[in-house]
């Protein structure tokens, strides 16, 4: 197996795991990180199946995905911590599942 | 709702093996070998004579998905001023930095600024550019404000805004020109094309550290009532 | 051209909303023109068809839809009922409501609902029929709940419960029609001769489009929305529940019948029999229930269900002259039963006298308005010369010639039960009671002189029944090229 | 080039210079600013409307350098319709909105941000809709999904944070298995250009697969069932100009890539099962959001879960798009007329919905009694949006609904028609309880009518549109065949 399978096979792993925390847990602290593991789990599947060039140059392309990818996951967390912060300031918690009060019916 | 029914983990735990066994089935069917768009990159790039490829498609091939992607910097940084209810409290963050911290900061802000810099030159033809630049920049706001330094007075909110928005005006300011000149939206003349992305990138650096500052203080200082403008 | 009976009323429509609730002068002026216009705009269109023009329209909706019209015989007497007694009823609705509140809203949504039920008379394909059909519906629920008591919500409630049901069947029949035939056209004697074969599918799509049809036409057991409706005021159940909206339904079935499988058709497929027997029990049931109504405006409801089933089964029998005898019956039962309306309508709202019980001395009170509604009740029950006669002649003469004497039967006993629920009011109106001649004699004039019109008109349709003009004839021409340009 | 070939670009251009505009410019001058804004945009679509029906589709090569390798806008029919909807709600939305957020408290929370949050997500939409590139795609869900959630959260109030903050994880989700998706499709292919990718279609399991993760991400930033739990908090616990745009577009742009994925990219056959999933989702969603949105208590979501009933009816819309091999051209008008529709609809909705609720204080549904006659023009625009939704003639959600179950016999599907013509009973069954409350009259006086201000004629207007917008069907059939991708399918009529 080649190295590059490696990084993505890796890469699918930790997208999973973020998957899975993601939907799991109710604390938004762990939700950011879990989109974090996700995001990195999609940058290693992209660099590593894009280092399958012939030549063995990396392919440029993917890589400039992963560059852009990287800046919107900044941008992305910088927000949901903002949020997280706001919401636990007000709140004084942190879990955003759903609470019987607001599942009107 | 989940996470109080019994069995709630079993969805989420089939969706996560799932998707693995998904993902890992598409990458092992995978043929070991794809060029992608790289030979084609590479040659268009040496045809323009553009020496980095990673940075002929961040900034020409793909210059747009850039454009938008500043605009997503930009725009978190909204968003998370419109979280809080002041703008850019001039309070420091902390009071009293230590004598190290002093003498660290005094030392390392000049260098890092000359590395921002140097990032920048070289942006348009070897690793490095506004973002590389802007976080190093943004890591020195940050550093100046742990340190206990807060923004001049001189610096009012609206030069603060000015700073955070320049980047973006000015890249989309740059991208329209080559329409005036009767080209397509980022089509940059070949003859000032190094000029104009050293323009975008200087001011996008500013742009983007000052957002990364941003972002940090508008998360991390107290909330201040009814300090606004 | 074709489209003036429609737009006329819904332009004056969307204009009384924006007029607002206070300028009762000017959206009294608005409407009545229209509905001068209307009149004048269907009668010219009537007289251009009986020249044997029967002129087109249509709008394009999307890919193989269209909104289209025709103006034929059929289509314009219905029309031409409905826009005529627009006019009546509008002069009585300004009387009668001269003191209720949401005026605009009541008398908005009233000329749509008449250019709703002026687009299904003029509707050229069943589609165009299914679209204004819909919008009939719509534009009746506010007139129902108009007082907005709980009772008159729950009414409304039940009323959009039956009509979206019938709407829904109706839609699903329509679709499937047109998946099978194509996008077939009203024409008289059938237009589903190239789809022949699907016998299994147009089953269905009959049965279903006649149960759309049927809850208007509030033929049993579709029939529960119309007494509980009767909370709306008088001109709506007077001009709606009497005339636009449930002839709405009963028309659809002309249409599906005569003009759309054809009787040939109806009959072979054996879908009109079964309609038949619905109606014919109908006719039975209702009277009978009618007999037992305390509440006035309840009791000509429950009148209203039998005689509409009467069309119906006129219909269903798919004889030339029961069919003809139907479509005059469609015109004479609105003259007739709009006037009863009125009657009660004006007895309820000048001396509040609802139920059967309390009409003591109503007669002396307000004589003029008991004489119309005597002589609608009678010309209701097939007197002769009046205009019940007339149409029912027509329908028992169908009956007769088709061989079909159960049906000879229930009309004849219908007419029997429609005396007997009619006789008790008219004897309670004269029996000495609490209503004595007061200040003020009669009513609103407002209200008073439409009664007289109407009443007049169920006379007048009698008496000259042989008239090129009148709608006995009307309806024998309407019919004529449905089997095949048959003449009595 | 003339100027007007430049429209795309300038669709995108304008309002992200306008938002950045917005932020440095003067509080006061920004509700103008962003009318300009407007105005101008909206003039921008029509253009780009009559030029696509003038001349045809046509390419913006970005930077010059045209696809595969460079970035291409793509202006064809599909994507002017539904720049077009985004310019006349967006327009309406904004002219509502000067009014709505310019009174009350000067310090509102996130007050004065608004607009350029707002000028984002409109430049992200139109980014949306004209992109050709599916990486891009995910730069512009990323704009779309990061203004949306900030706009939800400029209530400030903890429910509005936490709504905010499940949108925010649910986008992102969406946005990664998105990109996931691309990572794959782009190593089995080698390409981001859509029109390249379909031209080209690669066999294979990579492929297949990201496909799928990109559509189902999609399916999840639409809300559809049973991934729409975010959906309704959010669009509810927004500031009513912004439920509105979000219900009436955002919910869209997702929908119109997988528009362009299901039309432009995937080959028929080579997701066998995908069509009829999403199918028996939408079906799902029809009957559960209609549901949902019965047993409400609060007008606004009440409105919200009927978005996730409507966008039920774009989904049944694909398998039939697909039943018979090619592209069953009258499925993509009816899907495109019943986005069209509902839009104006649901914006009209949403806007009378924030109308109701700063004339009555609240939006609980139990105590609008006497709303027809105290705020009849308000309690109007419900009730034709609401019958719009129904799929009653002659709205354009009726020309929709019937094109697609005609469809749907045609083909020998009926079980959707009679999904379809269930969910229109249900919907029936939901607008007619807010509208009997609205005719009840409460007991004593009910006091005058108020005097209706000028903007709360705005939602109705919105919501005649697309109650006569059948009238307008003919001409959007006309656009969205522009450019439809014929060269491997035939379109049927």
């Amino acid at each position: 197996m080649s190295s590059h399978l490696v990084y993505a096979l890796v890469g699918g792993l930790l997208f999973s795991i973020g998957t899975y925390g993601l939907i799991v847990r109710p604390h938004m602290i762990h939700k950011i990180i879990s989109t974090n593991f996700m995001g990195s789990g999609v940058f290693l599947v992209l660099i590593g199946l894009g280092n399958r060039t012939p030549s063995g140059v990396p392919d440029p392309v993917p890589q400039a995905m992963v560059l852009t990818g990287i800046v919107v996951t900044v941008a992305l967390t910088a927000l949901s911590l903002a949020i997280a912060k706001r919401y636990f300031s007000l709140t004084g918690r942190g879990d955003i599942s759903e609470h019987r009060e607001e599942r009107v019916g | 709702m989940r996470d109080r029914l019994p069995g709630s983990q079993l969805i989420p735990l089939v969706t996560g093996a799932g998707l693995f066994a998904l993902v890992t089935r598409a990458i092992l069917s995978l043929p070991g070998e794809s060029a992608g768009l790289s030979v084609r990159v590479t040659e268009t790039a040496a045809e323009n004579g553009i020496s980095n490829v990673v940075t002929a498609v961040l900034l020409d091939f793909r210059g747009y998905d850039t454009l938008l992607e500043i605009a997503v910097l930009m725009l978190v940084t909204v968003a998370v001023f419109s979280l809080r209810e002041t703008t850019m409290s001039p309070t420091p963050l902390s009071e009293r930095p230590g004598p190290v911290l002093g003498a660290l900061t005094r030392t390392v802000i000049p260098v890092m600024l000359l590395v921002a810099g140097h990032f920048v030159w070289i942006g348009s033809s070897r690793p490095g550019g506004a973002f590389q630049a802007g976080a190093v920049i943004g890591a020195a706001g940050i550093l100046l404000a742990l340190s206990g330094y807060s923004r001049p007075k001189w610096v009012g909110p609206r030069a603060i805004s000015w700073v955070l928005s320049i980047g973006l005006l000015v890249f989309v300011g740059v991208a329209v020109y080559p329409v005036l000149l009767g080209e397509e939206l980022l089509q940059y003349p070949a003859e000032s094309r190094k000029a104009l992305i050293l323009v975008i990138e200087a001011l996008l650096t500013l742009s983007i550290g000052a957002s990364l500052v941003s972002l940090f203080i508008a998360s991390a200082s107290p909330r201040v009532q009814g300090d606004r403008e | 051209m074709l489209w003036l009976p429609i737009l006329i009323p819904a332009l004056a429509g969307a204009l009384t909303f924006l007029l607002g609730e206070r300028r009762t002068r000017r959206r009294n002026t608005v409407n009545l023109i229209a509905a001068t216009a209307a009149a004048a705009a269907t009668l010219s269109l009537a007289g251009a068809a009986f020249q044997g023009t029967a002129a087109q329209a249509s709008l394009p909706l999307g890919p193989g839809l269209q909104l289209a019209v025709r103006g034929d015989l059929t289509g314009l007497l219905f029309a031409c009922v409905v826009t005529l007694l627009w006019g009546v009823t509008l002069v009585y609705a300004i009387g009668y409501m001269s003191h209720d509140r949401n005026r605009a809203r009541f008398f908005g949504f009233f000329a749509w609902c008449i250019a709703a039920a002026n687009g299904v008379a003029l509707a050229r394909d069943p589609l165009s029929l299914f679209v204004f059909y819909e919008i009939l519906s719509l534009c009746t629920y506010p007139l129902v709940v108009h007082s907005g008591t709980p009772e008159a919500i729950a009414a409304g409630r039940k009323y959009l419960l039956y009509a979206f049901g019938g709407g829904a069947a109706l839609l699903a029949g329509t679709a499937w029609l047109v998946a099978i035939a194509g996008p077939v056209q009203f024409t008289p004697g059938g237009a589903l001769l190239a789809a022949e074969s699907h016998t299994f599918a147009l089953r269905w799509v009959f049965a279903l489009m006649a149960a759309g049809f049927c809850v208007k036409a509030a033929l049993m057991p579709l029939h529960g929305w119309l007494p509980s409706a009767m909370v709306a005021p008088a001109p709506v159940s007077s001009l709606l529940h009497a005339v636009a909206v449930v002839k709405a339904g009963v028309f659809g079935i002309v249409r599906l019948v005569n003009d759309l499988f054809g009787p040939e058709l109806a009959t072979s497929l054996g879908v009109a029999q079964p309609l038949a027997l619905a109606a014919a029990v109908t006719i039975g049931v209702a009277s009978v229930i009618a007999l037992r109504q305390d509440d006035l405006k309840r009791r000509l409801a429950y009148s209203t269900v039998a005689q509409l089933a009467y069309i119906t089964l006129g219909t269903a029998l798919c004889t030339p002259l029961a069919a003809a005898g139907a479509l005059a019956h469609l015109a004479h039962h609105a003259v007739m039963k709009i006037t009863m309306f009125f009657t009660v309508g004006s007895l309820g709202q000048t001396l509040h006298v609802k139920v059967l019980g309390t009409m003591g001395g109503v007669a002396r009170r307000m004589p003029l308005t008991m004489a119309s509604f005597s002589v609608a009740a009678l010309a209701l029950a097939g007197v002769p010369p009046l205009a019940g006669f007339a149409s029912k002649w027509l329908l028992a003469g169908g009956a007769f010639e088709s061989g079909d004497w159960w049906a000879l039967l229930v009309y004849v006993s219908g007419g029997a039960l429609t005396l007997g629920y009619m006789v008790p009011i008219l004897l309670a109106s004269v029996r000495p009671g609490a209503h004595e001649p007061a200040e003020r004699w009669e009513s609103d004039p407002r209200m008073l002189w439409p009664i007289i019109a109407v009443a007049l008109a169920s006379v007048v349709f009698g008496v000259s029944a042989s008239a090129p003009w009148s709608p006995a004839r009307w309806a024998l021409a309407a019919v004529s090229p449905v089997f095949g340009g048959w003449t009595p | 080039m003339t100027l007007v070939d430049h429209l795309p670009a300038a669709l995108i251009m304008t309002p992200l210079a306008g938002a950045a505009l917005t932020f440095v410019t003067r509080r006061r001058w920004d509700p103008a600013l962003v009318m300009v804004t407007a105005v101008v945009i909206t003039g921008l679509a029509l253009a780009l409307s009559v030029r696509v029906l003038a001349e045809g589709a046509f390419r913006y090569r970005l930077g010059g350098w045209g696809a595969p390798l460079g970035i291409d806008l793509v202006a064809d029919g599909i994507s002017a319709l539904f720049v077009l909807l985004a310019a006349v709600v967006g327009l309406a939305a904004t002219a509502y909105a000067t009014s709505y957020f310019g009174t009350g408290d000067e310090d509102a929370y996130g007050r004065g941000l608004v607009w350029a949050l707002w000028l984002f997500l409109w430049t992200a939409l139109n980014a949306l809709f004209l992109t050709g590139d599916v990486f891009n795609v995910y730069v512009c869900l990323e704009l779309v999904g990061i203004s949306a959630v900030a706009l939800v959260t400029l209530g400030g109030g903890a429910d509005a944070l936490r709504a905010g903050a499940r949108y925010l994880f649910a986008s992102m989700l969406g946005a990664m298995t998105y990109l996931l998706g691309v990572a794959l499709l782009y190593s089995a292919t080698g390409h981001l250009d859509m029109a390249t990718l379909g031209s080209a279609p690669t066999q294979g399991i990579a492929a297949s697969t990201g496909l799928v993760l990109m559509v189902s991400a999609l399916v999840l930033k639409t809300a559809l069932v049973p991934v729409h739990f975010w959906l309704p908090t959010a669009h509810a616990a927004a500031p009513s100009p912004v439920s509105a745009v979000l219900s009436a577009l955002v919910v869209k742009g997702s929908y119109y890539v997988i528009l362009r994925l299901v039309l432009d990219v995937t080959y028929p056959g080579q997701l066998p099962g995908l069509d009829v999933t999403l199918g028996a989702l939408g079906a799902a969603s029809i009957v559960w959001g209609s549901v949902q949105a019965l047993l409400q208590t609060r007008v606004k979501l009440l409105v919200a879960y009927s978005t996730v009933a409507q966008i039920g009816y774009l989904f049944v819309a694909i398998p039939l798009m697909r039943a018979d091999g090619g592209i069953v051209g009258v499925a993509v008008t009816a899907a495109a007329a019943h986005a069209v529709s509902h839009g104006l609809a649901k914006a009209g909705f949403f806007l009378s919905a924030g109308s109701l609720q700063h004339r009555f204080g609240h939006d609980r549904i139990s105590e609008m009694a006497g709303a027809a006659r105290t705020t009849p023009v308000l309690a109007m625009a419900c009730a034709v949006a609401g019958v719009t939704m129904m799929g009653l003639p002659p709205s354009g959600g009726f020309v929709a609904k019937w094109l697609l179950i005609l469809t749907s016999i045609n083909v020998g599907q009926w079980w959707w028609a009679a999904v379809m013509i269930a969910g229109g009973l249900l919907s029936a069954a939901y607008t007619f309880r807010l509208v009997a409350v609205f005719v009840a009259e409460g007991a004593g006086d009910p006091g005058d009518a108020h005097h209706p201000a000028r903007t709360e004629w705005l939602p109705l207007l919105l919501a005649s549109a697309a109650a006569l917008l059948a009238f307008a069907i003919p001409q959007i059939d006309t656009l969205v065949r522009i450019g439809m991708n014929l060269g491997r399918a035939e379109v049927l009529p």
